[in-house]
């Protein structure tokens, strides 16, 4: 016998993986061998379980349709049955089984075709609404009155929009913003944040800003403050809170 | 307004909404015309733009007109820009969105019953990704939620309206006791 | 790469860097040519849209070239902007109000670094409207505002509490089931 892809866990649903199961043994969705169907089938959900993965309920359902549907079939024909209420065989399960199975298929390539346009759309960029644009919208929002009919919605598809809209602001060549953050304004800062503090503060609480330039900055202002011997920095034990404390004859 | 000055003014309004889109009515009432006459005029200034540019093109979505770069041109832009990775949808998702987009409005029920398993947590991913909504509720016993597809998802797929999702081939009830019968004659 | 192709490009560039305009070398670096070359290329690009286009033109500013609204336009786009539809509230105010609701208490600086654009006046709508309110101050240098939402916020889209938010989850889904996939390739 054929060894199966151990696959499992990208079976959408027991539909799905009857599909898999009639495609690989290459037989047509309407002429379904059940017997050696089921048994492949089984086998999967055993293997599920053997791997520990969490089979559904739907499977362990599905297995039973099957099994039904199998000794339905090794059932001998009652011809006298069928002729006086051909209505039961209409209302077979069997019947049922494959009309979900045809339409679940087409579920299915109309899902692949959308995974298709999606690829293809995902090749249209746009620029941003001009800014003059927003300018003019936010005038007409001055008053305080909110907006009738905005949903929750609203709001996540602004953020999907802007998830997706591409930056060239923030393109590789990196704008290096270094010049913006002297350290002497650091150093001035943070005395300023010292005094405010009855002159003591913990290390990290500097470096509330994780921006490199920022982190960079304060890191050296500090530095050079211990250096003027305006600030010490204390650490009580390996890994305690480093404590940053004002040095008060030093000021001026 | 003469038809040139119109023309210049809705590529100026495509250019000045970028992503976010030009709507038929906004641009009716921006010109001071009928939504008739502006969709009139977006599909000449839609054609022009085919016709005259390279890297550019007009793409609807339902009744938003959107200035987009074309295909050949993406390579260059995500060279250049830095281009936010976005999330493929999953099996799960894609197949529920297919479901509801040919059967709209349609209850979660109907959706876990086509799909034989359940569709709960594709369906939440959907909503976040506002793809699709819950417009109502059905008259049916407990009232279940009655889910659509938005804009949005017609703008994700580049499908300028539902009527250009490709037909399922239509297999109608008979057919397929039909179907039914061959394939269980093929058994005996 | 040829010509015609270039022209796409330069076209797309020109769009979608928008109002930032196009850097001279940046255009070089993309298309992988010399700035000569580079410059050229715009310069034919330039005259294209000038002889095709009504309501678009290229502006040189310094080695920046920006594709922007010819004079005749700008009424017509002040007209948009006062379009009832868009007096709602806008994208970025919108834009701003999910960061915000996502990821507070938050500086206005943070929320620039995600929008790419400045949120000064978005933030000032959003008070307005109580829909956000200053919490305090970073500990930060500079001691900047820290923004939040607020009860009204949640009133308003009809929250019990922020849990209520749908998650944001994007990619993960994707990258499991495509994990799962290698795992399971790598059994065959």
């Amino acid at each position: 016998m054929k060894r199966y892809n151990v696959k499992i866990d990208s079976f959408e649903g027991p539909l799905d993986l009857l599909l898999h199961l009639i495609h690989q043994a290459e037989v047509d969705i309407y002429n379904i061998p059940v017997a050696v169907i089921t048994e492949q089938y089984c086998e999967y959900v055993q293997t599920m379980q053997e791997l520990e993965l969490d089979v559904a309920s739907e499977y362990l359902v599905m297995a039973a349709t099957l099994l039904e549907i199998k000794s339905k079939m090794l059932l001998p024909q009652d011809s006298e049955y069928s002729e006086e209420d051909p209505v039961d065989i209409e209302e077979d399960p069997r019947e049922e089984l494959l009309s979900r199975l045809v339409k679940y298929k087409k579920y299915k390539e109309a899902a692949y075709h959308l995974k298709e346009k999606e690829k293809a759309a995902s090749s249209y960029y746009a620029k941003a609404p001009t800014v003059h644009h927003q300018d003019n919208d936010d005038s007409s929002e001055k008053e305080s009155s909110l907006p009738e009919g905005l949903t929750l919605f609203d709001m996540l598809e602004a953020y999907q929009n802007l998830q997706k809209r591409i930056r060239v602001s923030s393109s590789q060549v990196t704008t290096v913003k270094a010049e913006e953050i002297s350290i002497e304004e650091k150093m001035e800062d943070i005395v300023h944040i010292l005094e405010k503090k009855q002159g003591e503060i913990k290390f990290y609480d500097l470096f509330l800003t994780r921006e490199k330039p920022h982190i960079v900055a304060t890191f050296l202002a500090v530095l050079e403050l211990m250096k003027h011997r305006k600030v010490t920095c204390i650490q009580a034990a390996n890994f305690e809170d480093i404590k940053v404390e004002y040095i008060e004859e030093a000021a001026y | 307004m003469e038809e040139l000055e119109m023309q210049a003014v809705i590529e100026g309004l495509l250019y000045v909404c970028g992503d976010e889109g030009l709507k038929l009515e906004e641009a009716a009432r921006t010109l001071g015309v009928s939504e008739q006459e502006a969709e009139k005029q977006l599909s000449v200034c839609k054609d022009r733009i085919q016709n005259n540019l390279l890297g550019l093109e007009v793409k609807i979505n339902g009744n938003k007109y959107q200035l987009v770069t074309n295909e050949k041109t993406a390579p260059f832009i995500e060279a250049l820009a830095s281009v936010p990775e976005r999330g493929k949808l999953s099996q799960a998702s894609l197949e529920t969105l297919a479901i509801i987009a040919y059967n709209q409005p349609i209850t979660r029920t109907e959706i876990d019953d086509i799909r034989g398993v359940k569709s709960e947590k594709a369906i939440q991913t959907l909503i976040n990704k506002v793809l699709i909504t819950d417009s109502g509720r059905a008259q049916s016993i407990g009232r279940p939620k009655l889910y659509n597809t938005t804009d949005r998802f017609l703008e994700y797929f580049d499908l300028s309206s539902l009527d250009e999702l490709p037909t399922l081939d239509d297999v109608e009830e008979h057919d397929v006791t039909e179907e039914a019968d061959l394939f269980f004659d093929a058994l005996k």
